[in-house]
């Protein structure tokens, strides 16, 4: 079941997606040998509160969450996490956010070289700060220039996330590899709201959230796909798996490993399941890895 | 914490609208302590899971209390014996009795009963008397079971017991424990800074891994209240910025 | 429960969507006195058969299709079907398709002043032939030269169907308003793909397809209420409405009517039903018109 | 066209895994037609409705004949006595009789029995001698009802009836109609050119307004399986076009 995403091994196709797994060190039920890795929770270089509640809000097959980058900021993640990671069987990626590509870069290379530090996953759906707010996702400039700062400063894998709301996410896909991104997460939440008719204001208290779930997971599976059509790194597909038959759909559609985030909430147990139905899959039809997989992939 | 492929076992109505629905979870059975919780999932049904409080354990069984306040809670409460449901639990931080409280007062308004019976045995066994405050808007919306030395009835029509609030109604104590709607409980808090009370919040995972169930502090920052949470001592929590709409309960 | 869309006062604040209610002729369940009005069938000048199937695949609370706008072309259309409009007590819109902007605006021309052809709405979800296939909808300056082209051709209520896969649709939406669209539509269905395991390619034989259904909403109410913070004009709310309060989300974040789409397939009477809600919710507030419902508008 | 609120009423095994569920729809009972389809929703279930061909009428009950092949059709299956489902119906076109054929031969292939049932009951009710033949891939999933003056069984691996495919086995007559997957109706076309075929497609709506359910035709361009069919000519279908793996029958 191990699969290359670029230089690195992952003895399994599936993640633990970032921010939905916390740190690793709360999922007593999940047996960990299903894990080919975990993404952490999204981090500042300075500790961050959140915004407050209400956070989430649950929608058809789905929900909105604004959590707000809640985190400890990196110096304690160093301090209280990252030596745990250093004894686990499997890599920890660190999701990056920044409100500058400097910010993203100190970040790193405060990071770069700490054990238990596998590699960087950047989250460029952020507001660049610099920018009016604008997202880092959005420009291809902006979201080439933070994977270029990052890229500079270590020689861990980069990935990069990248955000749905984009009219061709292929001209965003192909500005990250260029600027040296090792593999690309497709896909983060979408943005969405919903109101609340009591009070005639968002349900959300920051008004707006991201969506997760199956409800996405056609979605996902399109821009992962249109992300894998436009690049030669791998891509690893995200959005709404809570079954076997999700991720392969993911993998199918030309991605090289999946994250499963939103289903662990309503089954621990999920990347087990997904896991093991995964193997089931691969050997009913005898193929003996991930990579074996017919793949529907025409090339544009 | 335990994953259980559960098997309702029962249903009654214990107030208007109000029913305990019983299940067979063994191992959350014999290990959920006061203010717990579970949370529960089923198929076809809602996304995310839903949280409830363990209302009673009678051996293998747990009990919890609902009334149907949205599609979860209606859906719940449309099946039938033999019917399985996930259950996910014991879940959170309960109740503490500390060393050696002679008197107990809890509090429960609406449904806030849902935590407070399991919390009532426990008192009992550890020799603490314990007196209980059941508020609600009106008699028919009183939960018919009760456990504890003394029973105090508050309604806000006056139709059973003290016409009031439940908060109003009841006496001082060295351990003050309440469950109900935020608000009620931010009431509390006013009266009783050291008293313990279960919150609510949304919830996504249950398990410590969303930051979904923030529960705002006075010093600052948010406690997640599936892990931290539910019980916390009401003087910790910004009351202010704890939403108030949340309430599942019918009396304030 | 009537409703002024700019110049145009509607009965009420529902209309059927495009492509869910045909050409208004066949659906005998819905007691029409709900519509407010209706959107036809997206229609080209030519005819089109439309894509080979399967055409829809149900996903998560929502459902993909690929219909390729199937429709008998624009004398047809004239012939067989605007005659019966004529004799409506409801508005009917119909729904303009084209590859070119004078595509469309040929399309305007030959139906305006056609007794029973009451206004347009522009799909700009189309691909651009002109410009290699780009969706006019993601481009401000595309999607303002088509709104001209049909501007330019007729007096009669010209809306504007924005297409959610863009990074900022304020953009879009003041672009089509300087262009002089009467009011927006927001919004059109999201690109999906889901894949077929057996045979290891996308479900829908175009590939893929549009999602709508409840899925969507969270989306959709945000989409709309930042077009409706944008402009000035009228924004009509559209994306898995199903229940009154559904509909009441789209009102009270910016929308002066919404659409009505998947939710007829599973329910034949929802319009009705929405109407009827978004009646009794008034009633209950005392309030006597949407218009007096509470906004959630902050202006940027 | 109605919209019933249709009760549960009953459910029988009619082969492996196969069973017949009987529901309360006196309008529709009342005036559905051989050949014609309900589409059914329930909640909580998926999104969209599922079409099913009307089995049998009896009095103002209405039967369908299903397999769990899917999430749909499993929720269909665990539902129990007096549990509501919404019915819309009757849809589409049926089966046509013409004037005056003597003889008719009924081809059916799995859970093509479906739109079988009143075929051959009207067929007899006009005089017409009915011959049935059901194929399946082997014995214990051939449907032990059926109706019909002959009777014909064909089975793949030979265990009952004749060995081969019911297509195979089929003598001529009049009037033929079949129903079943989609590749046998292909061979359904390729013997008898003006046979009529009950095909299957996914369905959006089942009302005739989002153009979903596309069926191919040799003429160019498509028609709706939902009102033009699902019954159609053999030779009017583009059979290369129209998908093969929609087939929910267990025969070839
Ligand atoms: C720790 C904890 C213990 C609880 N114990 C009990 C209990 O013992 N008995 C009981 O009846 N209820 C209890 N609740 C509340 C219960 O979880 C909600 O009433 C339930 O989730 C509503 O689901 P629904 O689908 O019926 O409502 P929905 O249709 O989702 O919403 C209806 C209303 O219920 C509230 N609500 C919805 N989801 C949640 C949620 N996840 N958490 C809190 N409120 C929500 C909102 O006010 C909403 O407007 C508890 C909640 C928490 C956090
Ligand atoms: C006019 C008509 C009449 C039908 N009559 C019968 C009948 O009498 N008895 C019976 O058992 N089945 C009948 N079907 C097929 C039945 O509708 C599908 O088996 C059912 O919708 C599957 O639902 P599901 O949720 O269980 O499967 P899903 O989980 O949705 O999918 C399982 C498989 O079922 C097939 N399928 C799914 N949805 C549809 C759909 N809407 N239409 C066709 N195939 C689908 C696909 O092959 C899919 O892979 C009929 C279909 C049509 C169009
Ligand atoms: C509660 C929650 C918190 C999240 N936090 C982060 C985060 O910190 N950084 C990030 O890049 N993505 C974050 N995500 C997005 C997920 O990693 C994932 O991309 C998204 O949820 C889609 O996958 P899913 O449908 O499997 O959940 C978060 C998602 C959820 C639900
Ligand atoms: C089967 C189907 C066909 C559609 N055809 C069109 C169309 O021709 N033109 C158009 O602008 N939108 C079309 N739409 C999009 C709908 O009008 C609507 O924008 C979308 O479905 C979201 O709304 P809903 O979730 O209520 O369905 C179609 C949608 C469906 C489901
Ligand atoms: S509910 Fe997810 S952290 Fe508490
Ligand atoms: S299923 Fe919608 S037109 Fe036939």
């Amino acid at each position: 079941m191990s699969v290359d995403v670029g230089a690195l091994t992952l003895r399994g196709p599936i993640l633990a997606a970032s921010g939905t797994f916390g740190y690793g060190t709360e999922v007593p039920l999940l047996e960990r040998r299903a894990l080919g890795g975990m993404v952490s929770k999204g981090i500042f270089l300075r500790p961050r509160s959140g915004t407050p509640p209400p956070r989430i809000v649950e929608t058809p097959s789905g929900m909105l969450n604004a959590i707000g980058l809640q985190g400890p900021g990196v110096e304690a993640l160093i301090r209280d996490y990252a030596p745990k990671w250093a004894e686990w069987d499997f890599p920890v990626f660190v999701n990056i956010n920044g409100e500058s590509a400097a910010e993203y870069a100190e970040l790193t290379a405060r990071l770069d070289g700490v054990p238990g530090v596998a590699g960087f996953e950047i989250n460029i759906s952020c507001p660049n700060v610099e920018q009016g707010g604008l997202y880092f996702g959005n420009d291809p400039r902006a979201a080439a220039a933070v994977t270029d700062a990052v890229r500079k400063r270590t020689r861990l894998p980069v990935w990069v996330k990248l955000t749905p709301m984009v009219s061709d996410i292929g001209v965003i896909a192909r500005a990250v590899e260029a600027a040296g991104a090792d593999a690309l997460c497709a896909i983060n939440t979408f943005v969405g709201m919903s109101i609340d008719l009591n009070v005639y204001q968002p349900r959300l208290s920051f008004r707006t959230g991201g969506l997760s779930g199956p409800a996405i997971r056609p979605l996902a599976v399109h821009l992962a796909h249109q992300a894998a059509r436009a690049v030669r790194i791998p891509v690893i597909g995200i959005g709404g798996i809570a079954t076997a038959e999700d991720a392969l759909e993911f993998l199918v559609a030309g991605c090289t490993a999946v994250q499963v985030g939103t289903a662990t909430f309503v089954n621990p147990r999920a990347i087990a399941e997904v896991h093991d139905g995964i193997a089931a899959f691969l050997g009913a039809r005898g193929l003996s890895s991930p990579a074996d997989l017919p793949r529907y992939l025409p090339r544009d | 914490m335990f994953l259980v492929d559960a098997r309702i076992t029962g249903k009654r109505l214990v107030a208007r609208d109000m029913y305990v629905i019983t299940m067979h979870a063994p191992p959350i059975a014999s290990t959920v302590l006061p203010g717990q919780f579970v949370n529960i999932g089923w198929s076809p049904g809602p996304m995310l899971r839903r949280p409830f409080s363990v209302y009673r354990v009678d051996g293998e069984r747990i009990e919890i209390v609902l009334k149907a306040v949205g599609v979860g809670t209606a859906q719940l409460l449309s099946m039938t014996q033999g019917d399985r449901v996930s259950c996910l639990g014991p879940l959170g931080h309960g109740f503490e009795f500390g060393a050696g409280p002679r008197s107990a007062v809890l509090v429960s308004g609406g449904l806030g009963v849902a935590s407070m019976t399991l919390a009532a045995r426990q008192a009992a066994s550890l020799g603490i008397r314990v007196t209980w405050v059941h508020g609600a808007r009106t008699k028919e919306d009183l939960c018919s079971e009760s456990d504890g030395d003394d029973l105090i009835w508050a309604t806000d029509d006056g139709s059973k017991g003290v016409k009031g609030t439940a908060v109003a109604a009841a006496p001082d104590a060295d351990l003050v424990l309440a469950c109900g709607p935020n608000r009620m409980l931010a009431a509390v808090a006013a009266r009783w800074p050291e008293a313990q009370v279960a919150v609510e919040t949304y919830m996504g995972c249950g398990t410590g891994v969303c930051l979904g169930c923030a529960v705002p502090l006075k010093r600052g920052g948010y406690d997640r209240a599936c892990r931290e949470g539910p019980v916390y001592r009401a003087s910790d929590i910004d009351w202010a910025t704890l939403p108030s709409h949340l309430s599942y309960a019918a009396t304030p």
